[in-house]
């Protein structure tokens, strides 16, 4: 039987070539990419518990007087994130088998399956060539993928590829310091040869350290290089947004969990406070992500943008949940992660609906579309209610677990910059949903459809998964606590209803919180039936003082209440956006590259003086042989 | 502006000049132990002690005037070129076929037409060819005797075709001299492989080598000196003709 | 001073003459007469560099000669001129064939022409 | 082995018949350059090497005389390959001077690396020199001869400090061997030593376009077809990445160590081989010219070669013998395809090739292959070469960490314009805008193929690491590995 681990890495490879030659049948090529991560979601199902599944290649590239090996290896924590990545993923393909039309389709296929090969490896690494060239894969092909051969895109994906090759340089150096140390590439004999250097050398294994978190930091999007999501997000292709948005932006997480947490819950490194100083910066970059994603997206009018802002914060809300060490905080960061995959495929899909029908992006052009997409206004309703936080349904439960674990640490300034992020969050939430979806609908989306069926059914799973999670957090928190087993914590097997927390008599049943939230809506559907009916009005039916907004060098655009829906908050914010914008920096520096590009070019047109830089080079050599 | 910049290269020569010289002369004032630059020449620590005693092969032998040797060249920077590193020597003249064939290939298509002269050198063009056709032939006969050799030798019969043009007439055309050089090339190298098919090893002087100082001595070195000196006259030739009309038409792509 | 100092001395100015031409001349015809310069340098220098004091020409003549081996001068430098004047050689030819085809064109013997080679090939 | 000597020969007596042959020019060109590929795979694997071959029957010092090792014999492979590869893409030449031109300079490029006399070498290299300048000026267009003569002045320039070198080094040492002058280099009073390392290194740096010595490198790349470039890369660019190991890392080593006797002059070297790699892709980040780029590119990973072989640890001379091999395939992939791309946009500015990556599908693929090679992405060929260099400056001085920070960073900027243009091949064509002409079918099968050799060598370095572990072992133990068989009584 052929190997199980090498099929799963093999099979989306084989099928980005097939897909390859027959690119122009898009419905085959999207279906063949349903069934690979259908495939691949039912091969990790059935892989559950089974860590002892590995395989591996040797290369006969001698390193360090001994042959390389890549392996692969099953392990909980690379297959939770794996699994539900699949998950994810499959429900994103049902969407993208309607969404690739004869008008939409991005041609995208290929190298998204070369990026589900990268997915696969990155997750299930056993020594750091494997991941570092997985890593790698995921890169390039990402690059590709947000490009997708179109010319503004790739402008915003130029800028993505920059930092991740950034990136990657980073972890190149990194990987082979830290495998120097520990004279092998594997993963787990470096992690213990980075803890032995942190008793010798404080400050080389910090920067070590430091040379893997960039990366991860990076990947993830967490302060100080949250900027890229907003531009790769809104450019790339809106069916592959979900994608980016769930999985892609959890491979930093992944790379936290798997390297930067084992050493710095075991190494001997000075305390602060209750946790140590590592985990603390990382605590308040975590926390700094958080509250600069929130305020980016409250004055975002791009949706796609709005969101990516959204997803930083989250991210922001994990890695605090991280930084804490302790069990709680660790569960609530991975219950999190999946939590904000559902969620965001939730609302980017909805969106992407949105946008399948409408063709636009801005929110004050839009408005009342729930009268005519009913099931993608509720698919969205769900996603951000449990975005926001709110009992009945996922999102509630995994913050919940880190705000408490956050407060156990006595990190009380984290705790402020979490609550703050939360409550941002209604604030953009609440936006969207009533430009988009509530008020009035302009008169040229009168006639839009609901979504199609293959797009209506993934969506209509992640409702009621949703809800499902929301409902019996087990489904999570079982593998969740197999993950913490794995990493050498001691934690008990989760039960499928409870949520135990860092304070006694705190445990949390959720299923009962469920009951009497559905308690809660049935009387409000009471009130909803018998209370006054609303009143219809066209969309630029607004105060303009009797005179026409044309006469004021204006526009109608201007008066709907949802353009500059936070115009105050923003000028309050903005100059201290000014000063922190990574991408403004990396901009000047990527003038100054291209300005000295020219000069050179330039000098080596010149005939003129080639014997001068002849002379020169002797002289250099003269110099640095003899004098020095 | 420009008298600026002009004036910046020349500070900058030489100042880098300066440098060369300064370093040139630390390193010839040195006076580290080991062989300096400026340590007088002395021939027998040098390869060259055997070339001049004709003792390669075997280190004992001696030889006599008049007798025989390993190379029986009595030149011996002849026997130096064309023997013990004839392998340069023939590169020579690949490097010769190469840089005149460019200078063909670059050289714009407009061509003079060879102009009738004075009556004078008109009527004085024979002797004055047979003279420089018989020097020439004489140094490349005597190449491993006397200074001289292919490479002089065929610059002197190449001016005679030089003044041939001069006095108004193509003595030979284009096309032959492409023959004369390309049997002349490849008759060099047939013997360079002839060594390897009879001795086993290129560029060998495969022949008996006759007594030091006859004429008829040094094995093959007059038979490659007068391939030489023909191609060499007929690249050099072929450089003149460039530039007048009559020659071969070229096919330019 | 001995007569090798002064050869060596000869033909390192010789050379640096070269150089600087090289580097100060704009006209390509000038810089190809430096590098002439600097050709004839070297072949200089790398005779002195087998030159020994009241030495004697490596041709063997008669059977006198044969008793003043030692005191001949280095034949193989000789031979290394040798070559090295026919590449020199070589080298103008070409070059001056390439400066012809250059000037025309671009219309001039300068070097600094063809910086603008770019500008017309975007037009 | 002396029937080695027919690498030069053939082709030199090919370069005479060449002015008779008229129209079956290409066909013999073709059928030389085939034999003297099969030749030297034949020399590499009938177990004779390594090899030192007298030529004329003198044994050196004497006389001049070939070695043949797996080093060389493996570069020689290389070059020819290039060479076939160059044929192949021909487009259009018909006149004998070119071919009898590429055969010449065939055999010079063969020569070079096969040479075990110093002064050989020079007249090798200014061949070479020769050959290269009047194939650049073949076009006979405005900028062909700008660029051939800017080409010329330098190598000439060059040359004539390669040429003082090698007289010094007679004059001071006596002789002219390569082996015999490494093994009689510790007895050189140390500034002269060092003036003869400066001389030589100038005449060679120029033709392996490190920085200051480079200003030819993009104009003669721009002046040339597209069959020169490879040439000039493939054959011209390898020889030069042998001469650095034979001239540098054999002749002058502390007791055949491939550590240079000057550590200040090893580290003036590892500073031009990282400003050649700053200053080349820093230059070729905004550049538009396609061909431009690509010269850059060249001069960049020159760079990184030169810069593994003087860290000299055995892993860095590991990863610069990969990155010589990485380089030379996906140098060669980009030359051949940017060469049929110029023809079908009928520009040579890259923004001008929207689509064609859509048209020809395969050809976009491997020109992406090819650009992540040069990238060092993992997978493929090149990665290996970086991965063996930055493990290599690792364990080296602090010095050289800092030189492969260098070059990390560079390689962000390689990244970028080089997935760029790649990404631009895959754009939507403008509507305006036509193709000239298809692109050949075989150009774009020799692409695949050398692709699909890349991922090979990327997924299984195994393939050729004995061949490189053999070439390193030469560089670290010169004295036993090239000098013993140059002289085997001692």
């Amino acid at each position: 039987m052929v190997d199980k681990m090498l099929m799963m890495i093999l099979i989306p490879l084989i099928t980005a070539f097939l897909t390859t030659i027959i690119l122009k049948q898009h419905k085959v090529v999207w279906t063949l990419f349903l069934a690979v991560s259908g495939y691949l979601s039912y091969t990790l199902f059935t892989m559950y518990g089974a860590w002892d599944l590995t395989w591996s290649i040797e290369l006969g590239y001698k390193i360090f007087d001994s042959n390389l090996v890549l392996s692969l290896a099953n392990n909980p924590l690379g297959w939770f994130f794996a699994f539900f990545a699949s998950v994810t993923t499959m429900l994103i393909a049902m969407f993208s088998i309607a969404f690739n039309d004869d008008k939409h389709d991005s041609k995208t296929a290929p190298i998204w399956l070369i990026l589900i090969f990268a997915n696969i490896g990155i997750f299930f690494a056993q020594d750091w060539l494997m991941f570092f060239g997985m890593w790698e894969m995921m890169s390039m092909s990402s690059y590709f993928m947000i490009a997708h051969g179109k010319e503004i895109p790739a402008k915003a994906a130029k800028f993505y590829l920059s930092l991740s090759l950034v990136g990657t340089s980073t972890l190149l150096l990194g990987i082979i310091s830290v495998a120097r140390l520990s004279q092998t590439f594997d993963i787990n004999a470096s992690i213990d040869s980075l803890i032995n250097l942190f008793a010798t050398d404080y400050n080389k294994a910090i920067l070590y350290i430091g040379l893997f978190a960039v990366t991860f930091f990076i990947k993830s999007a967490v302060f100080p290089f949250y900027m890229w999501p907003s531009k790769a997000y809104a450019e790339s292709p809106d069916d592959f947004t979900p994608f980016l948005s769930t999985v892609m932006s959890k491979y930093g997480i992944y790379g936290i969990v798997l390297f930067i947490l084992p050493i710095l819950q075991n190494a001997d490194i000075p305390a602060l406070g209750q946790i140590n100083e590592p985990a603390y910066i990382l605590a308040v970059l975590g926390a700094i992500t958080s509250v600069l994603g929130t305020i980016l997206a409250i004055f975002e009018t791009d949706m796609k943008k709005l969101f990516a802002y959204s997803s930083v914060a989250n991210i922001g809300y994990i890695v605090m949940g991280l930084s804490t060490l302790s069990i709680i905080g660790i569960q609530g960061a991975l219950f999190h992660s999946i939590n904000h995959m559902v969620i965001k495929s939730a609302i980017f899909l909805s969106l992407a609906a949105v946008i399948y029908r409408t063709g636009e992006r801005e929110m004050h052009k839009l408005g009342g579309l729930a009268y005519r997409m009913p099931l993608t206004f509720m698919v969205y309703l769900l996603g951000i209610i449990s975005a926001a936080g709110i009992p009945p349904l996922n999102g509630f439960a995994s913050k919940w677990l880190i705000i408490q674990a956050l407060m156990s640490q006595n990190m009380l300034f984290v705790v402020i910059a979490m609550i703050f992020a939360s409550t941002g969050a209604f604030m953009y939430l609440f936006r969207v949903l009533a430009s988009v979806f509530l008020g009035q609908l302009p008169d040229k989306y009168k006639h839009i459809k609901e979504a199609p069926l293959l797009m209506a059914i993934p969506m209509t799973i992640i409702m009621l998964l949703m809800l499902a999670i929301g409902v019996l957090p087990g489904i999570i928190m079982k593998p969740v606590n197999a993950v913490l087993i794995g990493m050498g914590y001691d934690v008990q097997e989760a039960s499928w209803t409870t949520v135990h927390s860092a304070f006694s008599n705190s445990d949390l049943n959720v299923t009962n919180i469920f009951y009497i939230f559905m308690a809660g809506a049935a009387i409000a559907l009471v009130f909803y039936l018998f209370s006054a009916k609303s009143v219809k009005v066209t969309q630029d039916d607004n105060y303009t003082a009797g005179e026409l907004p044309s006469d004021w060098g204006t526009t109608p655009e201007r008066f709907n209440f949802s353009y500059g829906f936070y115009q105050p908050f923003k000028e309050m914010f903005n100059p201290m956006m000014d000063l922190i914008s990574f991408d403004r920096w990396m901009a000047a520096f990527g003038k100054i590259v291209e300005r000295i590009s020219n000069g050179l070019s330039v000098l080596y047109t010149k005939s003129e003086g080639a014997i001068l830089m002849l002379y020169i080079g002797v002289a250099i050599l003269i110099i640095g042989g003899w004098i020095i | 502006m420009k008298n600026d910049k002009t004036l910046l290269m020349n500070i900058l020569a030489i100042v880098f000049l300066a440098l060369l010289a300064y370093f040139i002369y630390a390193v010839a004032t040195s006076s580290d132990v080991g062989i300096n630059l400026m340590d007088d020449n002395v021939v027998e620590n040098r390869v060259a002690d055997r070339y001049l005693n004709k003792n390669v092969l075997d280190e004992n032998s001696q030889y006599e005037w008049g007798g025989k040797a390993e190379d029986s060249a009595a030149n011996i920077v002849t026997a130096v070129l064309a023997d013990y590193r004839l392998f340069d020597t023939s590169l020579e003249v690949i490097v010769l076929f190469v840089t005149v064939m460019g200078f063909g290939l670059v050289l714009p298509d407009e061509r003079r037409k060879i102009k009738e002269s004075t009556q004078l050198l008109f009527n004085w063009l024979p002797i004055l060819m047979t003279f420089m056709l018989l020097v020439g032939g004489y140094m490349f006969i005597n190449g491993h005797l006397s200074p001289g050799g292919g490479f002089p030798a065929g610059a002197i019969i190449s001016t005679a075709i030089l003044v041939g043009i001069l006095a108004g007439k193509q003595t030979v055309s284009h096309h032959t001299l492409k023959i004369v050089e390309a049997v002349a090339g490849i008759s060099i190298f047939s013997l360079a492989t002839l060594g390897f098919i009879l001795k086993g090893s290129f560029f060998i002087n495969f022949l008996e080598g006759g007594n030091i100082g006859d004429v008829f001595s040094a094995g093959l070195i007059p038979i490659l000196y007068t391939l030489v000196a023909f191609k060499v006259s007929a690249e050099l030739s072929g450089v003149y003709l460039e530039f007048y009309k009559g020659g071969e038409e070229h096919d330019h792509a | 001073m001995t007569m090798l100092n002064i050869f060596l001395l000869s033909s390192t100015s010789l050379i640096f003459i070269g150089l600087y031409g090289v580097l100060t001349r704009k006209n390509i015809v000038k810089i190809l007469l430096s590098l002439n310069i600097i050709e004839t340098g070297i072949n200089l220098l790398l005779v002195a560099f087998g030159y020994v004091e009241n030495g004697e020409v490596p041709i063997l003549t008669s059977s006198e000669s044969l008793k003043n081996i030692v005191n001949m001068v280095d034949p193989v430098p000789q031979a290394l001129v040798l070559t090295s004047i026919v590449i020199g050689l070589g080298t103008t030819a070409f070059a001056l064939g390439l400066t012809i085809r250059y000037y025309k064109t671009h219309g001039t013997l300068s070097i600094d022409a063809s910086d603008e080679e770019e500008v017309m090939l975007n037009e | 082995m002396n029937s080695s000597l027919f690498l030069i020969i053939i082709p030199l007596m090919g370069a005479f018949i060449a002015l008779f042959a008229k129209k079956a020019n290409r066909l013999m060109a073709i059928v030389i350059t085939l034999f003297m590929e099969i030749f030297s795979i034949i020399i590499y694997l009938s177990g004779k090497l390594p090899v030192s071959v007298e030529i004329g029957g003198w044994q050196p010092p004497y006389g001049i005389n070939f070695v043949l090792t797996p080093l060389s014999v493996g570069f020689i492979i290389l070059i020819n390959l290039a060479a076939i590869i160059s044929l192949f893409i021909i487009r259009g030449e018909k006149s004998y001077q070119f071919y009898s031109t590429y055969l010449v300079l065939l055999a010079a490029s063969n020569g070079i690396v096969l040479t075990g006399d110093i002064f050989n070498f020079y007249i090798f290299s200014e061949l070479t020199a020769f050959g290269i300048t009047a194939l650049i000026a073949y076009p006979k267009d405005r900028k062909s001869t700008g660029a051939a003569i800017k080409y010329l002045i330098l190598a000439s320039t060059a040359a004539a400090f390669l040429l003082i070198g090698i007289g010094i080094v007679y004059k001071t040492l006596g002789t002219l061997n390569i082996a015999d002058i490494a093994s009689k280099i510790s007895l050189l009073d140390p500034l002269t030593l060092e003036l003869i390392i400066i001389l030589m290194l100038t005449g060679i740096f120029v033709e392996l376009e490190l920085f200051p010595f480079n200003m030819w490198v993009p104009k003669a790349y721009l002046g040339g077809t597209a069959s020169v470039n490879v040439m000039l890369h493939g054959m011209l660019g390898t020889a030069g990445a042998y001469t650095i190991t034979r001239i540098l890392l054999t002749m002058f080593t502390v007791d055949g160590s491939g550590l240079l006797v000057n550590v200040n002059i090893a580290n003036s070297v590892i500073v031009i081989a990282l400003l050649t790699i700053l200053v080349s892709e820093i230059a070729a980040f905004n550049e538009k010219k396609i061909k431009k780029v690509l010269a850059f590119s060249s001069m960049g990973q020159m760079g990184l070669i030169i810069f593994g072989f003087m860290i000299g640890n055995e892993q860095a001379i590991v990863g610069a013998f990969y990155l010589v091999v990485a380089n030379f395939v996906a140098k060669t992939i980009l030359f051949v395809l940017t060469g049929e791309f110029i023809a079908m946009s009928g520009s040579g500015n890259w923004e001008d090739m929207k689509g064609i990556g859509r048209k020809h599908p395969v050809a976009g693929l491997a020109f992406v292959i090819g650009s992540l090679s040069l990238m060092g992405v993992p997978f493929f060929a090149g990665f290996w070469g970086k991965l063996g260099l930055i493990q290599g400056a690792i364990n080296g001085s602090a010095f050289m960490v800092v030189g492969i920070v260098i070059v990390l960073i560079t390689a962000i900027i390689e990244g970028i314009y080089f997935l760029k243009i790649a990404h631009t091949l895959f754009l939507e064509k403008d509507s305006d805008r036509e193709y000239l002409s298809k692109a050949r079918v075989h150009s774009i099968v020799i692409a695949a193929i050398l692709a699909l050799a890349i991922i090979a060598i990327g997924v299984k370095p195994g393939l050729i690491e004995s061949n490189i572990n053999s070439a390193t072992d030469e560089i670290l133990n010169s004295t036993s590995n090239y000098i013993d068989i140059v002289f085997p009584r001692r």
